[in-house]
């Protein structure tokens, strides 16, 4: 039974990074009505920064390093919009979708020039997992744990409690309306890039602390936490939450039953299903506040 | 329309210009190398290695006089990369010589071109048991996974553990490797408890490292790479997993130690061996670390160093640069040739015969593993 | 007055649908744009309000020309724009749906008390304040979309439609509730198909045809005028 | 010729459509009218089966189309426009014509490929029928442009000309003058007349009234989902219920 | 010579591999991001039945028809969403078909690929056969553009640009949308099918690491670059990428800096992504080109 716990605990700690990702990725499909394929590059791009500010000729420590990175990784995240996205707002999604494509190719090989396609680490000595009932949990995934739900319920008081978040979420529910009442697009839409980046490029960060770092841990894990969107319902922020932490335990529990090859499959048979079945997600549009 | 005019010309002319790379008063040989790609991790070392070796070469003359050179093609770790590779070494600068690719799954598909082509290929770090049948065109001075994976058995066995899980790379290396593993343990009365791939290149094991530890075994075979193993190693030290770690030679490396930052203490694996004592050897380890100070030594450095020198000594010895002067005069030169990794003589399939080590970690660095 | 519209020219993209359309409202004027369906209603307040840019023409307010300016400067000015149907945000809550209708004033204390007053003059508004506006009816949904004029006490509100959709003893309501607040000093110019109910709240009316100006009048003339009736039904 | 029976469509808790029954005879031209949001495009949709019936039949001839697909029902010759002009803009004028032919084979892979003679020989007939009806909505010139870039009086033009290439038996025109310039609807007019001659029903939504009035040998009113007059354009003018639902309900109104 | 050939034979594969994607992705307006998977499916069916024995040409032919099965499958759950939805549909279905030959090793040999593909029995094996392989591929080539262009220039070409504008308006004339949009699919995956086989026969050895997404995206950047709903811009796009990627070869890199290649194609392989997205979405060849447009 611990063995299954166990999985359970794995599941939630890889989810609720995914869920990281995930409600980005959802406000800004939510704000702008497409599927940014790049966005698992600032996922990379804030780990990878982080990286570049620890070793030489920055030495940074590790606590100082985190802050300016993530404000890079915002700058990146702002930039995609401001030169590729904003231009091609309003024409053709699926131009969009193939400029967001080359957007992830471009930043993912930029990383491969940088640093190269090695495994690299922050060079942290692993240390061993608190054990308790059974289940054992490093320090490093409970700051992850403890880092999500700080970062979401900051995400959930800024959406819920300020204008700024309230004229965002408006924005996602009825843009023309949202235009008609004075909402300043402008900054609702650097809001959405800005948090949206700053999510991803925490999550990457807290991933490679976790594990590794690779030029290919954006592409991966966006496309788990694009799957974790469609079970929310595009453009849900809840939703996205839910369907993080739902793929993070249904691929690590599917390990007990499938090849752990397969592992991956599990993902992409669920987002295939859920495409065909559920177009609108499990939750639909009606769950949460959007 | 005249912007396609101009970017054909200038393709024209980049291929026109290359014809005139190769020059007359050098000797030149191709090689085939992941410098990108997900195996460029390995690319640079076997890079360095080789120019380590071609210095020495030069440095006593050369091939009779001409210097040799080496021309390296990046294959992006693809066998798509590689079969372009070859194909431009062998057609634009026809080297009659080819130092073919890392991973079985790329030299494997560069190796028919090379057969047909009547073009010399020796391979210094590739594995799999189907290069044996590529041809006789084809050579490596690397031992064949059979060896390894009947090492890999005995070395269980011999540690007296009857009860092993299994886990593997999910790539050609591992998979092979995996399958004479379980042969040859069956074979010898061993049971596997569970037996399962894990994916190349994740960096998140847990679930597979809870599989295993659901099982609570003695030991874990497990045949894998540098960053895999060193994810895996690290994750179970988290997860609190007491197991004996038992892997093969492709994670023999500081780096892997590195990486896993202490988790790989007490890991146990074998390796194609050869003495680390002979005056080849230490040569070696000095030439290696008066060339790239600081530098560790790079995994199948060795292999690559000896390949490039056993070239040279063929290549001198060659009646002409034909290949098949150049093929009977590797034959010649490999017979009891002993380099950095020991004799180097070919059998009827080019394949050379190996003894296996044991390696361990301890105190942060690897060594040899005694009873 | 308040406002005058002149000669304004205005349609979408490669469509014309105003043709030089001229009209004018009254500080505490409540006027009522009314016409067969593609008559060009709903354009002209489109227009007036910023949403779309005129072609040509010109739109004076209080004395200065505003005629290019964007939505948000006309609302800054207290000209306020409450489109027909989807007025509100269904995800968000009352409330919140009330903050963000509010949202470009300055001051969130003097924001806090209108919001207040107005949950207090709506008790069936404030009993669902938490609740996601798209759980209210409709026309508490109309309420909800009309509540943006108490709590920015604009000079002149243009509403589109107010009637659509609703129940008749809902009308009622709501045309009670703009007369009121016209007593308070806010003039209103509407579009309404609902000829009669638009015009006996009003103080004027205007008709157009086709993206033309047709007849103007007080709205006992226009009620009692044959043409009226002609133009809806033909003739 | 068309036979709405009892049909009622409803979206979420509102009911668009609330039990209509209507027929449509041999009249010639028929007109659908009633204020904004009164229910006619929706009836629209259902009779050329973009929407589902909740319930209700529908009746071309003696088909049951209530439950076939659109394309089907374009197929027997119930052909319709849409509100918004729709033209393929980025194919030429007169692909915009030809896409319209019904019945192509052409359209199978199999005489793509394997009786190219056929394709060939109807593909030359549809061409010339389509410069005679380029003809009539005066767009000869204008063939081998992009449709994308014709003004909107000539989209709409050839929206109808489209139509017409399906050789339809009832066209269902959607607000047909809406947004074009009194010339051009002289010139619509004279087009849906002229259509009218060679024995095309149509039925049409629009609003304006004495177009209605001059054209329509008879109408529908609709308002709030209910048909609640049918007849010909000068009795609706003095029918209660149409003055009410355009203008408003008297007794209340003061 | 053999390396121009051998370039000019993948610029080939890769020129009918582009063209079946323009029949989706140009003609129709489907945008698939899975179309690698048909490939390799061609590919595997193929390989496999070639290894068995089978005459080449016989093992062809069925590739193709297994791709072509395998697209009728995939059309018709997946066509019943529209826009980028279905392109991440199919880009997931991808990732499964290429799993599916990673994991599935009695059958694919897993991540081991398989080698020793043999080549039709007309054409010699090795570089002896090189000159006709070119001309095979040369031909098929031929054929399929032009059966390509038979295709777009017939109604039944039209009636997909109808759906591609609008499905409303081709429901309304009477078009069965889904069904040509089935047809398109099943036309496309045949012809990647092909495409597929050429490979895997040509190049002898094929393993699950060739049907990535990396080249869906190639091939995507193939056709969208040539032109995207034009007849020979595919293979234009596809002459340019191939010519392209081997000409970095020659650049006079110096050793240390040679792994700064691959990323600095790949840079440039997004930055023109980007670009055609922003300057000239319609590619290197128009589809208007000889229409009047004002």
């Amino acid at each position: 039974m611990t063995y299954y716990a166990q999985l359970v605990l794995n599941g939630v700690i890889a989810g609720s990074i995914y869920a990281l990702f995930a409600v980005g990725l959802t406000m800004v499909y939510g704000v702008f009505r497409f599927i940014n394929f790049a966005h698992g590059e600032l996922i990379a791009w804030g780990a990878y920064l982080v990286l570049l500010l620890i070793n030489p000729p920055f030495s940074v420590p590790l606590y100082l390093a985190v802050l300016p990175a993530l404000l890079v990784t915002m700058a990146i995240g702002v930039g995609q919009d401001r030169y590729v996205y904003q231009p091609l707002i309003h024409g053709n999604r699926i131009t969009l979708l193939i400029a967001s494509i080359g957007v992830s190719y471009l930043l993912r090989n930029t990383i491969r020039l940088i640093w190269g396609s090695d495994l690299m680490t922050y060079g942290i000595r692993p240390v061993r997992g608190i054990q308790f009932a059974g289940l054992s949990i490093t320090p490093t995934q409970i700051l992850m744990i403890g880092a999500a739900v700080f970062f979401l319920g900051a995400l959930y008081f800024l959406l819920t409690r300020t204008i700024l978040g309230k004229s965002l979420r408006a924005v996602a529910d009825n843009m023309e309306l949202a235009a008609i009442m004075g909402i300043n697009m402008k900054k609702v839409s650097l809001t959405v890039w800005i948090l949206a980046s700053l999510f991803a490029g925490a999550g990457g960060f807290l991933l490679a602390l976790d594990t590794n770092l690779e030029p290919m841990m954006g592409m991966t894990n966006m496309i788990k936490a694009f799957a974790a969107v469609l079970l929310g319902g595009a453009g849900n922020v809840w939703g996205a939450l839910v369907g993080g932490l739902f793929i993070g335990i249904a691929e690590n529990v599917g390990v007990a039953f499938f090849s752990p090859g397969y592992k991956d499959f599990i993902s992409f048979a669920l987002i295939f299903l859920l495409l065909i079945l559920r177009p609108k997600g499990i939750f639909g549009v009606l769950a949460g506040v959007r | 329309m005249k912007k396609i005019f101009f970017l054909l010309t200038g393709f024209c002319f980049l291929f026109s210009g290359a014809y005139a790379l190769a020059g007359t008063n050098e000797v030149v040989v191709g090689a085939v190398t992941p410098l990108t790609g997900k195996l460029a991790v390995y690319g640079e070392g076997f890079q360095q290695a080789m120019l380590l070796a071609l210095d020495e070469v030069n440095a006593s003359g050369g091939i009779n006089g001409k210097p040799m050179k080496i021309l390296f093609e990046d294959n992006n770790s693809t066998s798509k990369g590689s079969v372009s590779g070859i194909q431009k070494l062998i057609a634009i600068h026809k080297f009659p010589v080819i130092f073919g690719p890392a991973a079985s799954s790329n030299f494997l598909a560069v190796c028919p071109i090379a057969q047909d082509n009547k073009v010399i290929l020796i391979g210094a770090e590739s594995a799999a048991s189907a290069i044996s049948k590529c041809g006789s065109y084809v050579f490596r001075v690397f031992p064949s996974d059979l060896g390894q994976g009947k090492g890999v058995a005995e070395l269980t066995d011999n540690l007296g553990y009857k009860e092993v899980v299994l886990t593997y790379v999910n790539n050609d290396w591992g998979v092979g490797l995996a399958e004479v593993f379980k042969e040859q343990f069956v074979k010898n009365g061993g049971k596997l408890i569970d037996e399962f791939a894990h994916d190349e290149g994740k960096t998140d094991y847990r679930s597979e490292i809870l599989r295993i530890k659901k099982e609570s075994p003695k030991a874990v075979v497990n045949i894998t790479y540098i960053k895999e193993g060193a994810t895996m190693l690290k994750q179970a030290y988290e997860t609190g997993l007491n197991t004996q770690w038992l892997m093969g030679s492709a994670s023999k490396s500081p780096k892997m130690v590195a990486l896993a930052g202490g988790a790989a203490e007490g890991v146990i694996g074998t390796y194609p061996t050869f003495s680390q004592e002979t005056p080849q050897y230490r040569a070696f380890k000095e030439a290696w670390a008066k060339k790239y100070p600081g530098k560790k030594m790079p995994i199948f450095g060795e292999y690559n160093y000896d390949m490039v020198k056993l070239t040279a000594k063929a290549l001198k010895g060659a009646k002409s640069m034909s290949p098949d002067d150049i093929r009977a005069a590797l034959i010649k030169a490999g017979k009891g040739y002993i380099g950095v990794t020991g004799d180097k003589t070919f059998d009827a399939n080019g394949d050379i015969s190996a003894t296996y080590g044991r390696w361990t970690v301890k105190g942060g660095k690897i060594g040899d593993y005694k009873k | 007055m308040l406002l005058e519209v002149d000669q304004l020219t205005a349609g979408y993209g490669p469509i014309t649908i105003l043709h030089r359309v001229s009209m004018g409202l009254s500080d505490r004027e409540i006027v009522c744009i009314i016409g067969p369906n593609g008559a060009g209603k709903s354009t002209v307040l489109r227009a007036v309000s910023g949403q779309i840019t005129p072609e040509g023409g010109s739109v004076i307010f209080d004395g200065e020309e505003i005629t290019r300016d964007g939505l948000s400067k006309k609302t800054e000015k207290g000209l306020i724009f409450i489109p027909q149907g989807q007025n509100i945000f269904p995800n968000l809550t009352v409330l919140e749906n009330l903050e963000i209708a509010g949202s470009i004033l300055k001051d969130s204390e003097k924001l806090r008390r209108a919001i207040a007053s107005v949950l207090e003059k709506f008790p069936m508004i404030m009993e669902r304040k938490n609740r996601p506006a798209r759980e209210l009816s409709g026309g508490q949904r109309q309420i909800l979309a009309l509540s943006r004029i108490l709590i920015l006490n604009p000079r002149l509100a243009l509403l589109d439609e107010p009637s659509l959709g609703l129940a008749p003893i809902v009308v009622d309501l709501i045309f009670q509730e703009i007369g009121k607040m016209n007593k308070k000093g806010i003039s209103f110019l509407l579009v309404e198909q609902n000829a009669r109910k638009g015009l006996s709240v009003s103080h004027r009316g205007y008709v157009l045809e086709l993206g033309k100006n047709r007849l103007t009048g007080t709205g006992q003339e226009l009620l009692n005028n044959q043409d009226v009736q002609r133009l809806y039904l033909g003739g | 010729m068309l036979r709405i029976e009892n049909v009622t469509k409803g979206f979420g808790g509102l009911v668009a459509v609330d039990d209509i029954s209507l027929r449509l005879d041999n009249t010639g031209i028929t007109g659908l009218i009633g204020p904004n949001g009164s229910g006619k495009t929706t009836l629209f949709h259902m009779i050329t089966g973009f929407y589902r019936v909740d319930h209700g039949l529908i009746y071309f001839g003696d088909k049951l189309i209530s439950r076939l697909k659109p394309h089907n029902i374009s197929r027997i010759g119930l052909v319709r426009t849409f509100q918004q002009t729709r033209v393929l803009p980025f194919l030429s004028t007169l692909d915009n014509l030809l896409s319209a032919a019904p019945d192509q084979a052409g359209e199978r892979l199999s005489s793509v490929f394997f009786r190219p003679a056929v394709v060939r020989r109807e593909e030359n007939e549809s061409r010339e029928r389509a410069m005679e009806i380029l003809e009539l909505v005066s767009l000869t010139s204008m063939s081998d442009q992009l449709a994308g870039m014709l003004s909107f009086g000539q989209q709409k033009l050839l929206e109808i000309g489209r139509v017409l290439m399906a050789r339809p038996k009832m066209i269902l025109l959607d607000e047909p003058t809406a947004g074009i310039n009194p010339t051009l609807i002289r010139q619509l007019v004279e087009i849906i007349r002229g259509l009218k001659k060679r024995g095309i029903q149509i039925f049409l939504i629009e609003h304006n009234m004495p177009l209605v009035a001059e054209i329509c040998e008879k109408i529908f009113v609709m308002d709030s989902g209910r048909l609640i007059f049918s007849g010909i354009p000068s009795e609706a003018r003095r029918d209660a219920r149409v003055i009410e639902a355009y203008l408003g309900r008297e007794d209340r109104a003061s | 010579m053999d390396y121009l050939l051998h370039i000019l034979i993948v610029a080939l594969i890769y020129g009918i591999f582009a063209i079946s994607l323009n029949l989706e992705l140009g003609y129709t307006g489907l945008y698939n991001f899975g179309h690698v998977a048909f490939f390799g499916i061609g590919a595997y069916t193929s390989a496999l039945l070639g290894l068995s024995g089978l005459p080449v040409s016989l093992s062809m032919a069925l590739g193709m028809a297994a791709a072509g099965v395998a697209g009728a499958l995939l059309a018709i759950p997946a066509l019943r969403l529209t826009g980028d939805f279905f392109g991440i549909a199919t880009l997931v279905f991808a990732e499964m078909v290429r799993l599916f030959f990673v994991n599935e090793r009695w059958l694919t040999k897993g991540p081991m690929g398989l080698p020793g593909i043999p080549r039709p029995s007309w054409i010699g094996e090795g570089i002896a056969g090189l000159p006709m392989f070119l001309l095979f591929c040369i031909l098929l080539t031929l054929l399929v553009a032009l059966t390509s262009r038979r295709l777009a220039t017939s109604p039944f070409g039209r009636a997909l640009k109808v759906v591609r504008e609008d499905e409303y308006v081709a429901q309304a004339l009477g078009k069965n949308v889904l069904s040509l949009k089935t047809r398109a699919i099943i036309f496309g995956s045949v012809l990647a099918g092909l495409a597929g086989c050429l490979w895997a026969h040509y190049i002898s050895y094929i393993s699950p690491s060739d049907f990535t997404l990396n080249e869906t995206i190639l091939v995507l950047l193939c056709v969208v670059l040539g032109g995207k709903g034009t007849n020979w811009g595919p293979v234009l796009g596809a002459f340019i990428i191939i010519f392209f990627q081997e000409a970095l070869r020659f650049l006079p890199i110096p050793a240390d800096f040679g792994r700064l290649v691959a990323p600095l194609q790949g840079m440039v392989y997004g930055f023109v992504l980007i670009l055609i997205m922003l300057k000239r979405p319609e590619g290197i060849v128009s589809e208007y080109r000889g229409l009047r447009q004002c």
